[in-house]
């Protein structure tokens, strides 16, 4: 089946009202009916939460801004480290064992934790902050990538292997290509999550970011001002979504046509 | 047999130099750390030797809401891959939303959960939910989807209907992928559970302890806690690995 | 400034730019720095950020945070030195909603109490032993997230509060005065410090000068803030407007009262009253924060930067 | 008019290009074939063959012209399950082991259990894989993964049998003794089987009719007949008459 | 001794199984090949003849005994980069088009960029695939992407080449030309080439010697030199003396 970009807009526009009527409706019901004293904090209607968004577009625009910056940087860098520790712990197996378990016990040091390390050995409270984003970043583009570099058939291999092809050239002709539809997936996970870390690193004393702007309206009570700043780091999380997306559709065609091919059922 | 044990005492021997480094100091000579701002090893586990009861404890609390957020939250991300598939026109919006929540972050979303259960483990438990769809989701998606080529020519030729379709075909297709996102999530849900508990109303559980010890210059206390999630995260992951290995045998990544 | 290089110094605050710190931001409004030579640099505080680490670290210079906090820092090898105290009163209550009928402490047993722990909990554990109340089986203390939500909601019953937030907040809800009852922790006799300046001690050594230049204009700062909170409010509301000007006009009034308290004298403001540090090092002690007493010398806490800025 | 009687009317199958090129695969196709019938295509390489069977068994759709099979559409006889298809390459699924693959399809015709037991005994035999049933599919070597396939295809007993090139891989023994046996289930099973091959003889051996289709665009250049008794045994590959058809074919060819 | 003598030596090869069994693939081969000779592998499916040339080509290490090339280990060859293989599934990469596909042997040896368009110019040619460079693999049919296979390994133009099955897929007329190709490519250039086909005509036409492998487990059961006079042209098919090599082949195989 082939979706038309006519339909595709369709879908979305009927997946975005019927969600806002949905939680309409239930916003009503809870204010209303349940009449829940916290109604409008809980789930407050989302007309009003796009209110204040239009009203405050501008301060959220510009927080926006600097959060979604500095999540393109983490998320850049979270994504070359990622990349990269996955290319060494594909290249063995030993490396792979080793690295792994400790990947999985450094995600679980807490920013809390970790920050004061960082400052301490950057003393750049910006540096740090992207540092951190990064970290929070890498994991799920790792993951991925090397599933990808694993994934590869031996047979692919063995034609590299049989004219003694340098590790480098076996990357580049081969693991690299094969595992960019894994990446992508990784890729796709990891986006939405740069933005989360970069709000997460707002809270590092940034000065602005949609970070600093749900911080501050949860400690002063503004319940509109923290849902529609949630409201924003949802739709940047859907904007880098989608520039992965594209970015995926543009750099490996091959795959637009292999997916086409079994989708293009009778 | 000795591959098996290479496997363990490797990462077994960077470890234990790793922390013989930081326990010597060498490590706070680089970082130019203080022991008060980073404890050393020995320090931790003294701590932790002292307080095991009461960290065995909160650890629990962390593990199980964890366990509990990354199945649920595990087979909601699932079931809407699932979806995204079947209905490929109209479902894919589910993957969207599902790509808008990962993008809210915890220290946002906990508050909401506080507002919606009222206690710790319940809203913990909504927490690491929301946390692991998307891995989970994007993934498993990719796999019931990208099918080799002619494998469905194979079901089409039987008619087989779309259930048999999943079941028979996408679905062990998407099971390394399942795989590849239960390892990301287990990261996720111990790191967002402790998160969730910095908010939470209650007082235990290992992200309680962390942002408690760790704010009142208890380091040692709040880094014991730390190594305990470490320990459950590689555990668990030890375990995926293994159930990896058996389930997906066939799989170029097993050989 | 007539052309002449500044100084800089980096002041970390505890927590958001808001009023409780308006005497540095009137004092940065006012050019009260530049005056000294001295180009400020504010940080704000966050959910991950822990003031005493920052100023160890050389992120900051001065740091503001609360007195037993420093204390237990201190206590365990952090070579930090307090210099300067700006509130000379506890602005920590429990607040409780009139229904639930918490009059007293005694009325807290049986009842659900949140704290924001991580050191906030000391004044609290002081109350409730100062009236014979089991912190551990009498009553279940929880832990309270940023909001006011779960004492509005009622998932807890007692909630703590700054005078000069969290309770102006609880008004701004739609609660009347009359319908909250309030334990202030300094008329239980159970205050503590809270809001005061720190600096690393081996920062100080090479800025003594500096510093005092820092703590003049600071000063200065807050004295015209205490005089004049409504402009204070509305200096603090340009630096940052996700709260209300209304709030941040109430905080300042109300962190006034903190700095120059009735019958204080406003030019004695940033004073260390030894008194009342002693008694927040003793209960700091006493109610488990602090594993020893507060070794109180002038390795850990000096006055003397205070009296040659106001000299 | 009877069972499975195959009509293709002016089929013409157009590929879309990458780069938005049209290919032409298939033009303008005309062939009827009998209930029953055993018809073998020939072609080189890239003349769409695997089109035109791909289009019969409904994988896929003619860009204009139209098959039907007794009068229903191949979509009908594929939902009816009527089909059973050798593919060119084999197409087993990694997951399964060799028995469980051949298994696949009848799982999904539910047919009973200790049937399909079996009919997988009876196939893995008749392909000589008895004692690699529970291997995994990447652990054989090539010629024993295609007779999977064909043991599979075979284990369905299927109305219609399309074969793609299966004996491509095997040597000339197993291929002459799997001529034979795939030749006595079809005296015994009266398919319709369509057989796309390269192998001239193997073509004549089998075939009631063989059609040469010629290369870009793929069209019939010749339908020969083949008039030899059957039941067919090895002896008939001795045999003059034999040789002849070979030949003809062959010459029918290389006017391609 | 002289350039590329190859010597199999007591060549054992067991595969481990899924579930720990041991699959004997080849059990004690002997085999001397000389330099610049062309020499096919015969044999059932499954017999072993892939797994010998990957033990050849260093790509799987036999469980004992040894090859040697010219006094040097498959390794050391390996690292000269003499090997062409043509793989029995054409082993492409999705994400090349045809002439990218073909050419990257040739990146990777560093061949400067002008000689590469030249040859596979001449390859794609060769091959009959002239108008398909641009293509992506999956929008070709079977035998036009085993033809790249073959196309990739000629443009390389290795001093030892492995071809495993490279004709299977193809029709009998592209099959003889490239046979006739490939021997005038070899006369030209004294690769020695190892050639596995399931086509005893074929082996005839091509070799110096066949050998004949049998399976289970996989061992030389026969070889046979074939002194038919070179360079041999098709006209060659027709001569009694390659009938004879046929049956003669034919029979050492039904021993097996
Ligand atoms: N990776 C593997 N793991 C286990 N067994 C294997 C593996 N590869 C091959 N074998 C076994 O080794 C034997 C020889 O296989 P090989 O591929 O060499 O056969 P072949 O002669 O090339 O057959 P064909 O003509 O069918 O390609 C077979 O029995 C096969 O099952
Ligand atoms: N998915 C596709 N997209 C574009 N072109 C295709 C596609 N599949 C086949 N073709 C083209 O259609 C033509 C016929 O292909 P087909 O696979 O039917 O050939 P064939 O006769 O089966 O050849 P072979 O004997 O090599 O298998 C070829 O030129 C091929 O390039
Ligand atoms: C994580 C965390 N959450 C809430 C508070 C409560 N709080 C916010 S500001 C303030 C006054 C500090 O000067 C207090 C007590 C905290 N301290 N830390
Ligand atoms: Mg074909
Ligand atoms: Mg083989």
């Amino acid at each position: 089946m082939v979706i038309t970009k006519k339909e595709r807009r369709m879908v979305a526009f009927v997946w975005f009202t019927s969600i806002f009527v949905l939680l309409e409706v239930l916003a009503f019901f809870l204010m209303f009916v349940m009449k829940d004293t916290m109604a409008a904090a809980k789930l407050p209607f989302p007309h009003t939460i796009f209110i204040v968004f239009v009203n405050n577009w501008r301060s959220l625009l510009e927080a926006g801004v600097i959060t979604f910056s500095r999540a393109a940087i983490g998320f850049g860098i979270g994504a070359g480290v990622g990349i990269f520790l996955a290319v060494i712990m594909s290249l063995s197996k030993t490396a792979e064992k080793i690295a792994f378990p400790y990947l999985i016990m450094s995600q679980m040091i807490p920013v809390l934790g970790l920050a004061p390390i960082i400052f301490n050995i950057v003393r750049d409270m910006n540096l740090s902050r992207i540092i951190i984003a990064a970290y929070i970043t890498f994991f799920p583009v790792s993951v991925n990538m090397l599933s990808g570099l694993k994934s590869v058939e031996q047979d692919k291999k063995d034609l590299l292997y049989s004219i003694a092809t340098s590790k480098f050239e076996v990357y580049r002709k081969l693991m690299f290509p094969f595992s960019m539809s894994y990446l992508f997936t990784g890729l796709k996970i990891a986006a939405p999550m740069a933005v989360t870390a970069s709000i997460l690193v707002d809270m590092l004393g940034s000065r602005g970011g949609i970070g600093v702007r749900i911080l501050y309206s949860l400690y002063s009570n503004t319940t509109d001002i923290f849902w529609a700043s949630v409201m924003t780091s949802a739709l940047m999380g859907i904007f880098s979504f989608y520039v992965i997306v594209i970015a995926e559709n543009l750099l490996l065609p091959w795959r637009r046509g292999a997916s086409k091919k079994d989708g293009e059922k009778v | 047999m000795n591959n098996k044990l290479k496997n363990i005492l490797w990462p077994l021997a960077f470890g234990i130099g790793f922390i013989l480094i930081w326990e010597l100091g060498y490590l706070h000579e680089v970082l130019d750390l203080r022991p008060f701002q980073l404890p050393i090893p020995s320090q931790i586990m003294t701590t932790l030797y002292n307080n095991l009861p009461k960290v065995l404890k909160d650890g629990g609390v962390t593990v199980i809401g964890a366990l509990i957020g990354l199945t649920i939250g595990s087979f909601f991300g699932f079931m809407i891959a699932f979806l995204a598939t079947w209905f490929p026109k109209w479902g894919y919006g589910g993957m969207i939303v599902v790509t808008a929540l990962n993008a809210v972050p915890i220290v946002a979303l906990s508050p909401i959960m506080n507002l919606w259960f009222t206690t710790g483990m319940a809203q913990k438990i909504g927490v690491v939910t929301v946390v692991c769809m998307a891995a989970m989701a994007i993934n498993a998606y990719s796999g019931l989807n990208n099918l080799k080529a002619f494998s469905l020519d194979l079901m089409e030729t039987v008619a087989a209907d779309k259930w048999v379709v999943f079941r028979k075909l996408r679905l062990p297709n998407a099971l390394p992928n399942v795989f590849t996102a239960l390892k990301i999530n287990i990261a996720a849900s111990i790191i967002a559970a402790i998160i969730s508990e910095y908010f939470a109303a209650s007082t235990s559980g290992l992200g309680f302890g962390i942002k408690d010890h760790l704010r009142k210059a208890e380091m040692a206390m709040g880094w014991s806690y730390i190594v305990v999630a470490s320990l459950v995260g590689v555990v668990l992951y030890a375990i995926i690995i293994l159930v990896e290995r058996d389930a997906i045998k066939w799989h170029a990544s097993q050989r | 400034g007539d052309g002449k290089k500044l100084d800089k110094v980096v002041l970390q605050l505890k927590w958001l730019p808001q009023s409780q710190f308006m005497g540095y931001y009137v004092a940065m409004e006012k050019g009260y720095y530049e005056d000294e030579g001295i180009q400020i640099e504010i940080l704000p505080g966050g959910s991950d950020i822990i003031p005493e680490q920052q100023v160890y670290n050389g992120v900051a210079d001065v740091g503001v945070t609360w007195v037993s906090s420093l204390m237990k820092y201190q206590s365990e090898g952090w070579e930090l030195l307090h210099v300067g105290q700006i509130f000379q009163k506890s602005a920590m209550l429990l607040v409780s909603k009139a229904s639930s009928g918490i009059e007293s402490p005694s009325d807290l047993v049986g009842k659900k109490v949140g704290s924001w722990f991580g050191g906030n909990e000391y004044e609290i554990f002081a109350l409730l032993e100062a009236n014979g109340i089991n912190r551990n089986t009498d009553l279940e203390l929880v832990q309270q997230d940023f909001t006011m939500n779960q004492i509005l909601n009622g998932t807890i019953d007692a909630a703590s509060a700054m005078t000069y937030n969290e309770y102006g907040l609880l008004l701004a809800a739609g609660l009347d005065a009359s319908e909250i009852n309030v334990l202030d922790m300094n008329d239980e006799g159970v205050a503590m410090l809270q809001d005061c300046l720190f600096v690393n001690s081996d920062w100080i050594k090479n800025n003594e000068d500096l510093f005092v230049r820092f703590l003049r204009a600071s000063i200065k700062g807050w004295a015209d803030a205490v005089a004049d909170p409504e402009a204070a409010g509305q200096i603090v509301y340009n630096v940052d407007q996700s709260v209300s000007l209304e709030h941040q006009v109430y905080m300042a009034k109300e962190v006034a009262k903190l700095v120059v308290p009735e019958g204080f004298d406003p030019a004695q403001i940033g004073y260390i009253d030894m008194d009342a540090v002693v008694q927040t090092a003793e209960h700091s002690y006493t109610y488990g924060l602090l594993t020893s007493p507060a070794v109180i010398s002038e390795e850990t806490i000096t006055s003397k930067y205070w009296e040659e800025a106001v000299k | 008019m009877n069972g499975s009687e195959i009509q293709i009317k002016n089929v013409n199958m157009i590929y879309k290009g990458k780069r938005g090129e049209d290919i032409v695969a298939l033009n303008d196709v005309n062939l009827d074939i009998r209930e029953g019938e055993f018809i073998s295509l020939l072609g080189p390489s890239g003349c769409g063959k695997t089109t035109l069977l791909r289009i019969i068994a409904d994988l896929l759709r003619p860009t204009t012209g139209s098959v039907t099979i007794n009068g229903q559409s191949p979509k009908d006889i594929r939902l009816q399950r009527k089909y059973g298809i050798v593919f060119q390459n084999p197409v087993l699924y990694d997951w399964r082991t060799v028995r469980r693959n051949i298994c696949l399809p009848m799982e999904i015709m539910k047919i009973p259990r200790k049937e399909r037991t079996a009919r997988i005994d009876k196939t893995l035999d008749l392909v000589g894989l008895k004692d690699f049933g529970y291997e995994y599919p990447f652990e054989l070597s090539g010629g024993m993964q295609q007779r999977i396939g064909i043991a599979r295809a075979l284990a369905l007993d299927p109305e219609i049998l399309l074969m793609d090139e299966p004996f491509s891989a095997l040597d000339e023994f197993t291929r002459e003794k799997l001529n034979e046996d795939l030749l006595k289930i079809w005296r015994k099973t009266k398919k319709t089987i369509i057989f796309v091959t390269h192998n001239i003889p193997e073509s004549v051996f089998l075939s009631d009719r063989v059609v040469v289709l010629s290369p870009h665009p793929g069209r019939v250049s010749a339908v020969v007949d083949i008039d030899l008794p059957r039941p067919r045994e090895s002896s008939l590959r001795e045999m003059p008459e034999f040789y002849e058809y070979v030949a003809k074919i062959r010459k029918s060819f290389e006017g391609v």
